[in-house]
């Protein structure tokens, strides 16, 4: 494991925590979930470079598109905006 | 108020989660049963993928399981999201909605039989590349997917859906039976192993998961399915409870 | 930069995000009204969860669990300068992820019914059962 | 025949996974064949236990020829054979009961058996299996079986209610993943009898946090207050039959991989008194809220979360005669709830929010289902000649042999609470003139001779309850006789 | 065995009872008359003999001994004269099959209780007796929460007292067998004696209906048909009697749990004073008896008490006593009711001409319960005030005085009220009861007269229970009483004479009153010409005792009831403000989960 990859994971990290906060802060629904989605994305590299390639694959495949995609649907039947809090 | 709790208590659990969390060493040898796995894996079941051979035989228990999760939650998700569907049909005002554009309906024909074939590749090849059945099995439901975006029209088989679904579940579990037939444990291994590094080998584990790539594809196809014709207005109908 | 600092870079790098990612979760879910943002957070808990399984499986440069031929000499054997990680977090891993869809997949189920049944996604407003 | 441990689980899920393609065959084969299924699951707990009970070993079944730690196992012992048998024979019977119990189409009767077969296997396989990450799973299959059922009727609050367990249930899954995510780092396998044999390897701050994560997720799934806030709710949506499933089988599974995590993996004292205190707490709180309840449904449903509070004080004990009572403790609750449950779906068939007073005056429309009403409602305050008062006797004695006095007057005041709120209902039902018009719905005699089976060997435990004492004593014996566990699932152990 | 298999046939019997019933309406009744029968039969020609078996690992033992039998006496008399009471008294009704059902259970349960010898089976036995008698108090399906869930409510709380005794008596014994449980006793520690003596009289107070226990006692004995109050009464509240009189061994025997005697005895007195006075009051006949038997049984209760040997004497033949004049009243009031419809005062009157002979029982029981000679009331009565005078509680005397005075009244109330006066013309045409209905009170009315010439005939019983009790065996004459200053009274010569007095008193009134009395209306009285309004009381059943009333209303405004339906109000409001925890929002309970946890992890990091 060299130092690039040292490197790739800490921004990789701080990239996902910024993202999760992202996600969980924002209104508007589809963001949230691409958001989501881009953590997958990230968390399917950490396992590749974790030496997990089955599990980057599935996490790839699963998290990435179908946990979205059923996300998409399911807030393209309902609201895509979070109702402001009181 | 409230975040501040949440924000405190979350503090007080974290505190002592991540105690023990970062109190693990990283990156150090800790193999204890895995031991045992990478070394029959290869040399007993002829499986290159340990992952695999993992999921697929030492552990085939829990993957059965997990297959019954995912058929689980088609048939919850048919159970939650249709009732009646009898009168639904035609009126689906999805149906009605503007197609998708052309590039995307040409392209959508193009890759479909590409993906087909990764995800078919994928699972074939689980026992000896990275992948295998749920992989492959979300790939072709990926490969579906976008059939069914792209082309407002296009409407899964459910009949089809429901025997592929079938035949791939019983196919696991019937393999895991014959185990018991032939005088083994359930599961077990009762195919020539073949050798390593070849596409027929690891006996029964290729064959699983192959069914389990089918099964895969088949319930999450059918899980977007229902997921995607949906209609977005429907008046509660008040049935009798 | 020397193998142990590498190390625990990595350990505090992949330890921390993915406790992070749970506590974020988990914050969601006891905030969040909207229902699929609770389900949004619930998934970003188990992600940061399948990841803190698979870190622990790591082994310093090890490889992926998988005999190719690459790792292997003539006689199918094992090259000694070769570490594989550890497997069985990657199988749980892979079960986890698929069982996460699928409660993900029942929970937006209960969603768009909800909807219908409620016309909101507020979990304040949804409370016909209580007491 | 044959008989294998190893069938409860792949039998049920092999026949859900055929029963669409059964159903093109004939639309009714779709309801029959699960009961044949069932028929064989009880016909598979007789037979083999009646063998481990004659032997005293328990039946170890080794998954795909790898011998534990290595492959997962089954440990069908006399304890875990007496829940399966319970819950073998429970599916049957909610089978008998939900045959037709209310008019629904192919797809939706297709997908309700299904699920109860899955939710059957589920159960017993929590309980059956030896691996902690397969109990997981399992218990991932009981909870995904769960939610749909409990959102089955569209006319309820279903959906709701299954939220809220989705919602709760995803903390128990998180936390009981977390625990076990700890465990295998620091031991590296996920035996429950290898871990129990290395756990004082463990460093202690992550045994503590391991354990009360676990404790935590099986406790959500055993209804410990104040865990169980979606439990109400889920009895009183579901549709009847799945109260008695809830009652009988899955928080069965949720309790026995508590105290299996208590007694055997873990190591610690301590815990011992957690769950007596949880229990006392889930006890009293959910005796005393049921006190006042008007909806029926939710009333049995807190009367259900007291007995599991009882179960938790019974195994919180810790002594054999506590674990005998906690064994007929689950018995009874199994048995008695699920007749409640059952019972109750018919006094207020066609009432839409299923409160007690729309099942006033059914005690003459409905003689049958009415007396066995009562029956379970004179069975669960714990008056003899019935069943439920053998459970009480057990736990009264346990608790006067650990000098806890207070416990035992605590349990009798509770009963008194219980004896309020069982016997309003039931006064209700035979006396009280019912103000709304609601049409009856008699139950068809499958329904019938289900509740009467319960109903009946309510009675004969009852009356003889040495019929099953032994039974009980072996349970309690093996359950905590760790060592031997360990021994028979590892028999190499020793002798590395 | 053959103990066990009696009780097994009665409740084998009970279920064919009520198949028989359901197919037909006489073939019950016949089956009825058999048991009714059969019982005092079987009972007086089988052979005892012990039976023990095992259950959950528990002996289960049953056999009688010479205290239960007496107590067995009175139930098999009590429950088979009631048994063939009841058949033309409840022939009206409906569901008779589940009414004998649960009648049979009772009487199964009863014979249960006197046969265990170990507590778990008496505690089985005693439930069965208890849900069975709830089962008869709410078949008329009035009242069934106000007065059913109460009584259940109460029995509950003495049976699951006697549950807690059990099981701690399990533990420091070994067993839970009775006798055994006797003979460790005094090895228990001083606070395991008090607990344990406590719980149990706890328990056994309830059936007796002792105060301030008793609040479940006047309904319930209303509300269940007539013919099974008799039994209720009479002979179901003797099982807290008899569990009482176990107890008080223990007290007798323990020079250090003195005190527990004494504040039974005080108890007692009390319940005696203060529900004779509300029956008093009474203006319906079966509250009246209701109030009198919790007043009976506190005098029970004071001869327990004070636990001299002549004390538990005259408690145990009360007992039996009680158990049939209190029989016969009620079912004399179940007769008027048969008959007229109707139970209170202010509507019956001069039935003495129309129902003779319940009539002449009721004036026998009466006698007896008033303790005049020349019945057997009188001797209860002696050999209590004796057992006061000579263990020197003067001052229970007073009480026991006074509410022997106040028994006067209201017994008067009954006899006045109800046979004599002036006939209504709605009840005009009322017959004597059924023939099958008087039976069982001529019955037992000789047997009182019997007892109270010759109560040497139970006392050869009496004795023998004595000494299992642990007193000496007592020395009795079949009809001569004594005093231990050594005075005798021959009760043949003191009744004898009574009967003469009494005799020629009649005539001389009969032939002198005779002719000077008018007939006139009941709405023919004196108003001076004013208009008679509603709330006048124009009738003398009306405000029967008011000077009385006046006197005492200040004492008597205090119920302990109050303070119970509040205490059960307070418990319930606070459930239901504790029912707020379950919010119904989902997140609350996530929020919940975590909570949890973080105490979890604290507890866990410090404690564990």
């Amino acid at each position: 494991m060299n130092i690039f990859t040292v490197i790739l994971v800490v921004i990789g990290a701080i990239f996902m925590i910024v993202a999760a906060i992202y996600a969980i802060s924002r209104k508007d629904l589809l963001v949230a979930t691409i958001a989501t989605s881009i953590i997958s994305l990230v968390l399917s590299v950490f396992f590749f470079i974790l030496q997990a390639p089955d599990v980057a694959l599935t996490e790839a495949t699963i998290g990435v598109a179908l946990t979205t995609i059923i996300f998409v649907v399911t807030i393209r039947n309902t609201k895509r905006h979070e109702e402001e809090e009181e | 108020m409230k975040r501040i709790i949440t924000i405190l208590l979350l503090g007080v659990t974290g505190y002592f989660v991540a105690d023990a969390v970062f109190s693990i060493p990283f990156g150090v040898d800790k193999l204890n049963i895995a031991k045992e796995y990478l070394l029959n894996s290869p040399e007993e079941l002829k499986v290159a993928n340990t992952v695999t051979a993992v999921v697929v035989n030492f552990r085939g228990f829990d993957t059965l399981g997990e297959v019954t999760v995912l058929f689980l939650a088609a048939t919850g998700l048919g159970s939650i999201l249709f009732r009646r569907r009898k009168y639904h049909t035609g009126l689906n005002p999805q149906r009605e909605a503007p197609q998708a554009s052309r590039i995307v309906q040409v392209g959508g024909k193009l890759l479909f039989p590409l993906i087909l074939l990764l995800g078919a590749y994928v699972f074939i090849h689980g026992h000896l590349t990275p992948g295998g059945g749920f992989q492959g099995g979300v790939i072709i439901a990926t490969g579906y997917l976008l059939l069914l975006v792209s082309f407002r029209k296009f409407a899964v088989k459910h009949s089809s859906l429901t025997w592929v679904e079938a035949v791939a579940g019983v196919t696991f579990a019937g393999i895991g039976l014959t185990g018991l037939v032939f005088g083994k444990d359930f599961l077990e291994n009762f195919l020539p192993t073949g050798v390593l590094n070849s596409l027929l080998s690891g006996g029964i584990v290729g064959i699983i998961y192959v069914a389990v790539g089918f099964k895969v594809a088949s319930e999450l196809t059918g899980i977007l399915d229902t997921m995607l014709s949906i209609k977005v207005e429907v008046d509660e109908e008040n049935e009798e409870n | 930069m020397t193998e142990e600092l590498m190390q625990q870079i990595l350990k505090i790098s992949f330890y921390g995000a993915s406790l992070a990612l749970i506590l974020i979760g988990l914050y969601g879910v006891l905030t969040k009204k909207n229902l699929i943002k609770i389900l949004l957070s619930m998934a970003i808990a188990e992600s940061g969860l399948n990841l803190l399984f698979v870190a622990i499986g790591y082994i310093m440069n090890g490889t992926a669990p998988i005999f190719s031929t690459a790792v292997l000499d003539e006689n199918n054997q094992l090259l000694e300068t070769v570490t594989m990680v550890d497997p069985i977090p990657q199988a749980l891993v892979l079960t986890a992820i698929v069982i996460g869809l699928g409660v993900t997949a029942v929970g937006l189920a209960l969603v768009i019914r909800l909807y219908k049944h409620h016309n909101t996604i507020n979990i304040d407003e949804i409370r016909n059962l209580k007491w | 025949m044959v008989a294998d441990p190893i069938l409860y689980v792949a039998l049920p899920l092999l026949t859900a996974f055929l029963l669409p393609i059964i159903g093109k065959i004939n639309k009714e084969l779709i309801r029959i064949v699960p009961g044949l299924l069932f028929a064989f699951l009880v016909y598979n707990s007789i037979a083999l236990f009646s063998k481990v009970s004659a032997t005293h070993t328990p039946i170890i079944v080794e998954i795909a020829g790898w011998a534990p730690p290595i492959g997962i196992n089954l440990v069908y012992s006399s304890f875990t054979g007496f829940i399966a048998t319970i819950i073998s024979v429970l599916a049957l019977l909610v089978w008998a009961y939900s045959y037709k119990f209310k008019k629904l189409e192919f797809d939706n009767s297709l997908k309700y058996f299904v699920l109860l077969m899955l939710v059957t296997a589920g159960s017993i396989g929590v309980i059956l299996t030896g691996d902690l990450f397969n109990q997981f799973v399992f218990l991932e299959i009981v909870a995904l079986s769960s939610y749909p059922l409990v959102a089955f009727y569209r006319g309820r609050n279903g959906a709701e209610a299954s939220f809220k367990y989705l919602l709760v249930g995803g903390f128990a899954s998180l936390s009981i993943l977390l625990g076990i995510v700890l465990i295998y780092s620091q031991l590296g396998t996920l035996n429950m009898a290898d871990i129990a044999a290395h756990i004082d390897e463990m460093p202690r701050n992550i045994k503590i946090v391991s354990f009360t994560l676990l404790f935590l997720g099986f406790a959500i799934e055993a209804e410990m207050f104040p865990l169980n806030g979606w439990a109400p709710d889920t009895y009183s949506q579901a549709p009847g039959p799945i109260g008695a499933v809830f009652a009988g089988m899955t928080a069965k599974a949720g309790i026995y991989a508590l105290i299996r995590m208590i007694y055997t993996i873990f190591d610690f004292s301590g815990a011992f008194e957690i769950l007596l205190i949880m229990g006392v707490i889930t006890l009293v709180v959910s005796e005393g809220i049921a006190l006042r309840q008007e909806n029926l449904k939710r009333m049995l449903a807190y009367s259900s979360l007291g007995q599991m509070g009882l179960l938790m004080i019974a195994f919180g004990i810790n002594t054999k005669t506590a674990v005998i009572a906690g064994m007929l403790i689950l018995f009874n609750h199994a048995v008695i709830k699920s007749l409640l449950f059952l019972s109750s779906s018919f006094l207020v068939y066609n009432s839409k929010d299923k409160l007690i007073k729309d099942a006033y005056g059914m005690g003459k429309k409905l003689p049958l289902t009415a007396i066995l009403f009562g029956i379970g409602a004179f069975a669960i305050v714990g008056l003899p000649p019935f069943s439920g008062f053998w459970g009480k006797l057990y736990l009264l004695m346990a608790s006067a042999d650990a000098n806890l006095l207070g416990l035992i007057a605590l349990i009798l005041a509770v009963s008194v609470i219980e004896i309020v709120y069982y016997f309003r209902v039931v006064n209700g039902v035979y006396f009280k003139k019912s103000k709304t018009e609601i049409e009856v719905h008699k139950p068809r005699w499958n329904a019938s001779l289900a509740m009467i089976i319960l109903a009946a060997a309510i009675i004969v435990v009852g009356i003889y309850p040495n019929i099953i004492y032994d039974y009980l004593v072996n349970a309690a014996d093996t359950l905590l006789d760790k060592a031997s566990y360990i021994s028979h699932v590892l028999p190499n152990l020793a002798s590395n | 065995m053959s103990n066990i298999i009696i009780i097994l046939a009665i409740f084998g019997w009970a279920i064919l009872t009520y198949i028989a019933f359901r197919l037909n309406k006489t073939l019950g009744n016949i089956f009825v008359g058999l048991i009714a029968v059969a019982l005092p039969v079987y009972y007086f020609t089988y052979v005892p003999e012990d039976y023990s078996f095992q259950v959950m690992g528990l002996t289960l033992q049953f056999g009688f001994t010479s205290f239960s039998s007496l107590f067995a006496i009175l139930v098999v008399i009590l429950g088979a004269l009631t048994l063939l009471y009841s058949i033309p008294y409840m022939n009206k009704k409906d569901r008779l099959g589940w009414f004998y059902l649960n009648f049979l259970f009772s009487i199964g349960g009863m014979l249960g209780i006197l046969m265990s010898k170990d507590f778990v089976s008496l505690f089985i036995f005693w439930e069965i007796m208890t849900w069975s008698s709830y089962l008869i108090v709410i078949f008329s399906g009035k009242k069934v929460n106000k007065v059913g869930v109460k009584y259940m409510v109460y029995s509950a709380i003495g049976a699951y007292a006697m549950l807690m005794a059990i099981v701690l008596i399990n533990k420091w014994s070994g067993t839970t067998n009775i006798s055994h449980f006797f003979e460790t006793f005094a090895d228990y520690s001083n606070g395991a004696k008090i607990l344990s003596s406590l719980l149990l009289l706890t328990a056994f107070a309830v059936k007796s209906a002792l105060m301030p226990l008793h609040v479940w006692a006047p309904n319930a004995y209303t509300n269940s048909p007539m013919s099974y109050t008799s039994l209720f009464s009479g002979a179901l509240s003797k099982m807290g009697i008899y569990g009482m009189a176990l107890v008080a061994i223990m007290l007798y025997t323990n020079t250090g749990m003195k005190f527990f005697g004494e504040a039974l005895a005080w108890l007692g007195a009390i319940t005696a004073v203060l529900a004779t006075f509300w029956a008093v009051f009474q203006t319906d006949i079966r509250k009246l008896l209701a109030y009198s038997s919790i007043g009976q049984l506190g005098y029970i209760a004071v001869g327990l008490g004070i636990g001299t040997e002549l004390g538990v004497m005259a408690a145990l033949f009360l007992a039996l006593l009680h158990g049939l004049f209190k029989g016969i009243l009620f079912m004399a009031a179940g007769a008027i009711e048969y008959r007229t419809g109707k139970t209170d005062f202010s509507e019956l009157r001069g039935l003495i001409w129309k129902m003779p002979v319940t009539f002449f029982s009721a004036l026998v029981a009466i006698i007896a319960l008033a303790g005049m000679p020349p019945l057997s009331g009188l001797i209860s009565k002696w050999l209590i005030y004796e057992a006061l005078l000579s263990s020197e509680h003067y001052f229970l005397i007073i009480l026991i005085f006074l509410s022997s005075t106040a028994a006067f009244l209201y017994c008067f109330h009954f006899l006045y009220g109800v046979f004599l006066g002036q006939r209504e013309d709605d009840i005009e045409d009322v017959k004597e009861a059924p023939a099958l209905m008087l039976v069982p009170m001529v019955l037992m009315s000789f047997g009182l007269l019997a007892l109270g010439t010759f109560p040497g005939l139970i006392f050869k019983h009496i004795s023998s229970s004595m000494s299992y009790l642990g007193f000496n065996d007592v020395t009795w004459e079949m009809s001569v009483l004594t005093n231990e200053w050594g005075n005798k009274i021959y009760l043949t010569h003191l009744n004898t004479m009574f009967m003469v007095v009494f005799a020629v008193f009649f005539v001389i009134i009969t032939l002198v009153a005779r002719k000077k009395t008018r007939r006139v209306g009941t709405k023919d009285i004196a108003n001076a010409g004013e208009p008679i309004l509603a709330e006048d009381n124009y009738h003398f059943s009306q405000d029967f005792y008011k000077p009385f009333w006046r006197v005492i209303s200040p004492v008597m405004k205090y119920r302990i009831e109050t303070f119970y339906n509040s205490f059960a109000n307070g418990i319930g409001e606070f459930f239901q403000f504790f029912r707020r925890v379950y919010t119904g929002n989902g997140q609350t309970y996530a929020l919940y989960v975590v909570i949890f946890l973080t105490i979890l992890f604290i507890v866990g990091a410090t404690l564990i």
